[in-house]
């Protein structure tokens, strides 16, 4: 799906009503988001609502509205933990955490995250794991720092230092035998990823 | 002796190093076999699918369609990690049930040769295979050194009764399976209220605020009723209390020093192994002051731990005044909840 | 719904003529229900009343497939709805042995469909219409003998459970695997 | 069936309505009309018409005129579904002095007209739905009703205020009534509650005089502390099997004085009358207006029964009515008709483990609740924690639990709402306590319930719009940290669109109805069908609401599905209405779509014989043949389609009227041509 650039002060909002299809198309099997009744079950059960700019329940009302581009810049899904809390206790069985990956997958695509810190996370950690085939706690913590935090290291440092010296945290990462196999399975699935 | 594959994970060689060293040691005993599969790889911890979610379903069915070739009789393949648990069992259900995302799955697979046969491998837990394969009586058989008067916050965290894609859990948020594992190990298991609530995952690196916060309520209500230690079997629930433990304190102004092992850690210590050769001590909050309680002995911490002095203060709730005529309570049966 | 066509276009393309037995009870009333609530479905299909899918007889069938039907549906209450208790099973039974036949006559397992459908179930029934008349379309008329009618897929049925809804009880069940 | 026949064997009449622009809006009519009577006249077809409204008197009279005229034998209306107007149609032919069963009524509206919008395809189906009509008419045969007496007694199951309504109109109208209660008094929930919505009117004294006409009706049979565990026949003429469980009491001798009660030693948790908040003995009446007003001993608890010693009741029992060598027993009685109103269970909260009910001892289910504000109740009406003493200052009612969920149960349990308004408005008159009811949607639809809302809403109570997530005890810093042994509701408000966390002493779980847990059974043991959620299937849910799928069984309150005590009053009234109809006629008809055997090629194989679930085919070991009893016979046809020797056959639904419809449906193509035979076929006899 094909965004054209918009100006967002003074034009009018932009309804796009297709949009709960678009959402459940980017998730696997049947979301179910059709059959939300706005009881709020996800947004009183969820651990991190209270940073959320909306929550879950409020979220999927603006995915019907129509409202693309304000649901692709809120924070709500980059702050769900995926504790599945909402999924089990939903009484229509709505897949709440799978429907936020799909929204976090196409605002990654589209650039419009909220904040830097948690695309970058998971980039940072998909590099390593590109490169490695393992993820490579050293690195990811030190590169994620030093960009998002860099004033949380002193504090952190002690306990950094004694993972170290227990040997929980590997200066150098593990890599696995063929790593060349998985790049092509990774740049494969993301040329299909783009596919319509 | 019975086999399973088994898919580490890449904490077990990192910072669940001691889940890790127990698990090795207890497995014999237990009467598990685990084979590793060969040259596995990362189970994307959630991140590929928040970025690309056909590369997240790509990677962790790299690792179903490796442990489909192995060539051994078990056909369950085993992760003691909730994170990679959840990524490779939601991954074999939804392969198993979207056919398209199958197609496209084994089409990436097959850049490297691979392919995977939708549901030809089942996924589990380890905590579940040592709950209903195992069972908390043979466990209670092997115990030669009860953990009697330790008390324990049994603490699950959120993956494995939950979304439990297989339905293996008949209780998903209030389980009392772990209770019952830690009641056979000797352990006085208080009745910990959030034993499914979340850890926060990876909040605590991009959203400290709400991350530590997650973490406090875990160790303020642990706190309360009077926990030594909380038991856990991910270690990312791991990392996080411990880790952060510290982080926590200094936010909140708080002075939480309440250590977290690994299940495997404690059914080691009762089945009389050393606390060393179980990983204890590689803590970060150390369990020495908990475990001292029961007369174990835990190497001294390596340089640079914050030392963790003095128990934890003891708070116990305040009972209520109860007097008169009670209400009688309505009837829970013990086993009530236990999966099929 | 929306993703099947709900008219028969008469430009020449081939139509094909589908038969469905109803049930007097669950499925003839859903399709009442469509009726009532107006919802569309392709006009190729025709219905039969029985007073129970448990009335299938195979020879209706097959004699249906004998004189031009493209496609047959059988259809009844869900298991554990039969307004007969039991007899929904018992076509579920002569259902499956039934695609095995229709199969080794050389006839597509497309071409003979099981549909549940509760009495409220008028939108199910008419997406399901939907669904196979463009399975059928797509298949072609019946031509004896075409590619895909391999028994040993036939005979792959599974027990239809609804969705959401606890399993038959085990008497039922036995009633299908015995 | 030969496609072109010799020559017609009938005169068939083809009529075809409009139904305004129903269907004449979508199908063709006239041409089908003119088709009709062209192509089909070698099937018989000597008439076509069309009419505006065929079910007008006009429409009708077109053709009773019709067969007078022009002497039909068959008669085809392609109109609406046979739902609809079949007996319309019959009932003009039987008007004319043609037998009823050789009209066939074609649905071309709700089958054709409404869910097709191409004219041209739906007219050339229109066609061949008519075909089918005239083909298989060809094959009807003259019936008759089948007539059955009817046993003027009825069997009503069930002691609840649905059951008690439907056995007082029939025993006021001078019928017997045999009565069957499987607790110790009849009252069902209706004598637990203190007050009703929405007018509070005390249940109590509503219920128990109606309790005691029952009890006292010289037309009434009681059965209490029994159940029904066979019943055999069919309507008109059932036998039912009652079993009398032991009651170590014997009915004749026992005034009722209590004093069994009173010396029993043995204090139980009484898990049914008081919901599990309160105690009986073991030698109980479970409640002081019960009826019959006499006890029991329930066997399992008493320490006679247990250790061979005590017999304080026997002592102490100034008639000398116990008697501990009682055993069960079962009577069998004829009956006509047989009414279900077997109720409802609760929903058990602890299914929903995020409220804590059973681990949480401050959260309470509704029914602990209504014994509780009840003044005959555990705590004499006092509104207190789960210690006894302590009242709260703060309660939270939490709505739909168990119901409209999908984890559970996703019907709406249709009581809760007004329940929860009660509760709230019980609790203001009891106490001080501040009221949060959580809802979803509040549903007040009936008569004075949205005022009874509005009065709540006056009386101060808060209404939280969102399904609470969780209920807890464990606090969270720093906040809450003065909230200690206080319970935290937390929710989404979902009207400000944030989570919220609502400290409060004591939580009211408005839980579900359920079907009794062996509702199933039930349904089995009298032969009538249950939803996959087990409640009972009306025969018609709009126009039969009382009638189930079985002749002579019907249904009222709660057994259906969960409503409320009008509602169930209502059921039980008219359930009665139906019955008493039925007894004054003193025999009915039936539909005689039935099985039969033709004995001379019965090969007394017995397939068919366990095929049926009513039991309605006998096997005469001396003869080796079997034979359909036409009265148990209920004409679903699957006997028929079994039998490998074709010697069995069912009225209404014959091999040569189905295959016949099958030729005829499908001598019509998509477009409305006469169908070619496959080149493979051609020549083989289908």
């Amino acid at each position: 799906m094909t965004e054209p650039a918009q100006v967002l002060d003074g034009s009018p909002p932009d309804v796009d009503h297709d949009f709960i299809h678009e959402v459940m198309a980017a998730v696997p099997g049947d979301s179910r988001l059709q059959m939300c009744i706005q009881c709020g079950t996800c947004g009183g059960s969820c651990p991190s609502a209270a940073d959320m700019d909306h929550t879950p329940r409020h979220l999927f009302a603006m995915v019907r509205a129509g409202a693309r581009d304000k649901v692709l810049r809120s924070n709500t899904p980059w702050m769900c933990v995926s504790c599945y809390y909402c999924s089990v206790r939903c009484p229509q069985e709505v897949h709440i955490p799978d429907v936020m990956y799909g929204l976090k997958s196409i605002a990654a695509r589209e650039g419009r995250s909220p904040s830097s810190a948690a695309p970058d996370f998971s980039r940072t950690f998909m590099s390593a794991v590109h490169r490695f085939g393992r993820s490579y706690e050293m690195g990811l913590v030190a590169r994620h720092y030093l960009r998002h935090f860099p004033l949380r290291i002193p504090g952190m440092a002690p306990a950094g230092m004694g993972m170290l010296a227990s040997g929980r945290m590997d200066i150098r990462p593990h890599r696995i035998r063929d790593v060349k196999g998985l790049q092509a399975i990774l740049a494969k699935a993301k040329e299909l990823e783009t596919l319509p | 002796m019975k086999e399973f594959l088994y898919y580490p994970g890449c904490s077990m060689s990192g910072t669940a190093k001691g889940y890790n060293d127990s698990l090795e040691a207890i497995a014999g005993p237990l009467g598990i076999d685990l084979h590793e599969v060969n040259d596995w790889s990362c189970c994307g911890a959630s991140e590929y699918f928040s970025i690309g979610p056909l590369r997240g379903y790509a990677l962790v069915a790299r690792n179903l369609a490796i442990a489909e070739r192995e060539p051994s009789e078990s056909r369950t393949l085993v992760a003691p990690c909730s994170l990679c648990y959840v990524n490779l069992a939601k991954t074999n259900k939804y392969v198993r049930t979207d056919t398209a995302l199958a197609g496209k799955v084994n089409e990436a697979l097959g850049a490297a040769g691979l392919s995977y046969t939708p549901g030809s491998v089942e996924v589990r837990h380890l905590f579940e295979i040592v709950i209903h394969d195992v069972g908390a009586d043979a466990v209670r058989e092997k115990v030669v050194r009860p953990l009697r008067g330790l008390k324990i916050a049994p603490y699950l965290g959120c993956l494995v009764t939950r979304p439990d894609p297989e339905k293996r859990w008949k209780a998903k948020e209030h389980p009392r399976e772990f209770d019952r594992l830690l009641e056979a190990l000797g352990a006085e298991v208080i009745d910990y209220p959030l034993r499914t609530d979340c850890c926060g995952g990876h909040l605590s690196q991009i959203s400290p605020g709400m991350g530590l916060e997650m973490i406090r309520r875990l160790l303020d209500s642990a706190e309360r009723r009077g926990a030594d230690l909380l038991a856990t079997i991910c270690p990312m629930c791991q990392m996080n209390i411990d880790l952060y433990q510290a982080e926590v304190n200094r936010r909140f102004k708080t002075d939480f020093k309440i250590p977290i092992l690994f299940f495997t850690q404690l059914v080691g210590l009762a089945f009389g192994m050393d606390a060393k050769s179980l990983g204890i001590g590689s803590e970060v909050i150390s369990s020495r002051h908990a475990l001292a309680k029961i007369g174990i002995e835990v190497p001294e911490p390596p340089e640079g731990e914050p030392v963790a002095a003095g128990a934890p203060a003891e708070k116990p709730r305040a009972p209520r005044a109860r007097k008169g005529p009670e209400l009688p309570m309505p009837h829970m049966p013990k086993d009530e909840g236990v999966g099929p | 719904m929306s993703a099947h066509p709900v008219a028969a276009p008469l430009d020449g393309a081939f139509e094909p003529v589908i038969l469905g037995f109803t049930c007097n009870w669950c499925s003839y009333r859903a399709a009442d229900l469509a009726g009532t609530a107006r919802i569309k479905y392709p006009p190729n299909v025709r219905l039969v009343r029985l007073m129970c899918s448990g009335r299938l007889d195979p020879a209706f069938v097959l004699s249906a497939f004998a004189q031009g039907a493209d496609a047959v549906i059988v259809s009844g209450c869900w298991p554990g709805e039969c307004h007969y208790q039991v007899q929904n099973l018992k076509a579920l039974k002569r259902f499956q042995l039934l695609r095995r036949v229709v199969a080794g006559l050389g006839i597509e397992p497309t071409r003979l469909q099981l549909v549940w459908a509760s009495a409220a179930e008028g939108q199910r029934l008419a997406n399901e219409i939907g669904r196979i008349t463009e399975e059928v379309r797509a298949l072609g008329p019946l031509g004896w003998g075409g590619a895909g009618a391999d028994p040993a897929v036939a005979g792959t049925t599974v027990l239809p459970v609804r969705e959401g809804a606890p399993p038959p009880a085990e008497r039922d069940l036995a009633e299908v695997t015995a | 069936m030969n496609t072109q026949p010799v020559g017609p064997r009938e005169k068939v009449g083809v009529y075809i309505c409009h139904c305004g622009s129903n269907i004449a809006g979508t199908v063709d009519v006239e041409a089908v009309r003119d088709w009709a009577a062209e192509n089909l006249a070698g099937h018989g077809v000597v008439i076509a018409r069309d009419n505006k409204f065929m079910c007008s008197s006009t429409g009708q009279e077109l053709i009773e005129k019709d067969i007078e005229e022009l002497g039909l034998s068959r008669v085809v209306v392609a109109a609406c579904s046979p739902h609809m107007h079949e007996k319309t149609f019959r009932g003009a032919c039987a008007r004319a002095g043609l037998n009823p069963y050789l009209c066939e009524l074609v649905s071309i509206r709700e089958q054709v007209s409404w869910v097709h919008s191409d004219k041209a395809a739906a007219t050339a189906k229109a066609k061949a739905v008519v075909a089918g009509g005239v083909f298989r008419v060809e094959e009807h045969a003259p019936l008759e009703p089948i007539r059955v007496p009817i046993n003027p007694a009825t069997l009503v199951v069930g002691g609840g205020i649905a059951g008690i309504t439907a056995a007082l109109e029939l025993a006021d109208a001078g019928f017997p009534v045999h009565m069957v209660e499987r607790e110790p008094s009849i009252g069902g929930h209706m004598a637990m509650f203190d007050k009703t919505f929405p007018t509070l009117d005390c249940a109590a004294c509503i219920l128990t005089p109606k309790m005691n006409e029952v009890g006292m009706h010289p037309n009434v049979t009681l059965h209490t502390w029994s159940e029904v565990t066979d019943l055999s026949g069919y309507v008109g003429s059932f036998t039912a099997t009652i079993k009398h469980r032991a009651r170590y009491i014997n009915a004749d001798l026992c005034t009722g004085c209590g004093i069994c009660q009173e010396k029993c030693p043995v204090k139980v948790v009484d898990q049914v009358y008081e919901a599990g908040i309160g105690y009986r003995k073991s030698a109980y009446m479970p409640f002081p207006q019960a009826v019959p007003k006499v006890p029991v001993i329930d066997g399992p608890n008493c320490t006679y029964f247990s250790k061979g010693t005590c017999k304080a009741c026997e002592k102490f029992c100034p008639t000398g009515a116990i008697d501990f060598t009682q055993q069960d027993d079962e009577v069998k009685v004829e009956v006509g008709n047989v009414v279900l109103a077997t109720g409802f269970e609760l929903f058990d909260s602890r299914r929903v483990e995020q409220y804590g009910y059973g681990r949480l001892p401050n959260v309470f289910t509704s029914l602990e609740f209504e014994r509780m504000s009840n003044a005959a109740g555990p705590t004499n009406g006092r509104i207190v924690l789960r210690d006894g003493v302590t009242e709260p200052k703060s309660v939270g009612i939490i709505h739909c639990v168990g119901s409209r969920d999908r984890n559970y149960n996703s019907f709406c349990s249709a009581i809760c709402c007004m329940q929860s308004l009660k509760f709230a408005h019980l609790i203001g008159e009891h106490t001080d306590a501040t009221v949060h009811n959580f809802y979803i949607d509040v549903r007040a639809p009936g008569k004075a319930f949205d005022e009874f809302y509005q009065r709540v809403l006056e009386e101060g109570t808060i209404f939280v719009r969102g399904r609470v997530a969780e209920v807890t005890d464990a606090l969270r810093l720093p906040d809450e940290a003065d909230q200690d042994g206080r319970l935290i509701v937390q929710v989404e408000d979902s009207l400000a669109g944030m989570q919220r966390r609502i400290p409060v002493d004591m939580v009211i779980l408005s839980a579900g109805l359920e079907p009794p847990h062996d509702a199933k059974e039930t349904a089995h043991r009298f032969g009538i069908s249950c939803s996959s959620d087990g409640w009972v299937i009306e025969r018609h849910p709009k126009l039969d609401p009382v009638a189930t799928m079985t002749d002579g069984i019907f249904a009222a309150g709660c057994a259906l599905g969960p409503r409320d005590i009008p509602s169930s009053v209502a059921n039980g009234a008219a359930a009665a209405a139906r019955i008493l109809g039925r007894i004054q006629q003193k025999e009915m008809s039936l539909e005689p779509v039935r099985a039969s055997v033709d004995e001379s090629r019965c090969s007394g194989c017995r397939i068919c014989n366990d095929l049926c679930p009513y039991n309605a085919i006998l096997f005469h070991e001396d003869q080796m043949v079997s034979e359909v009893n036409a009265a148990l016979c209920q004409g679903c046809g699957t006997c028929v389609a079994a039998c490998p020797a074709g010697a069995m056959s069912g009225t209404g639904f014959s091999d040569a009227q189905v295959m016949a419809q099958i030729e005829g449906l499908l001598s019509v193509t998509a477009t409305g041509e006469p169908r070619v035979p496959h080149p493979l076929l051609e020549g083989v006899p289908a």
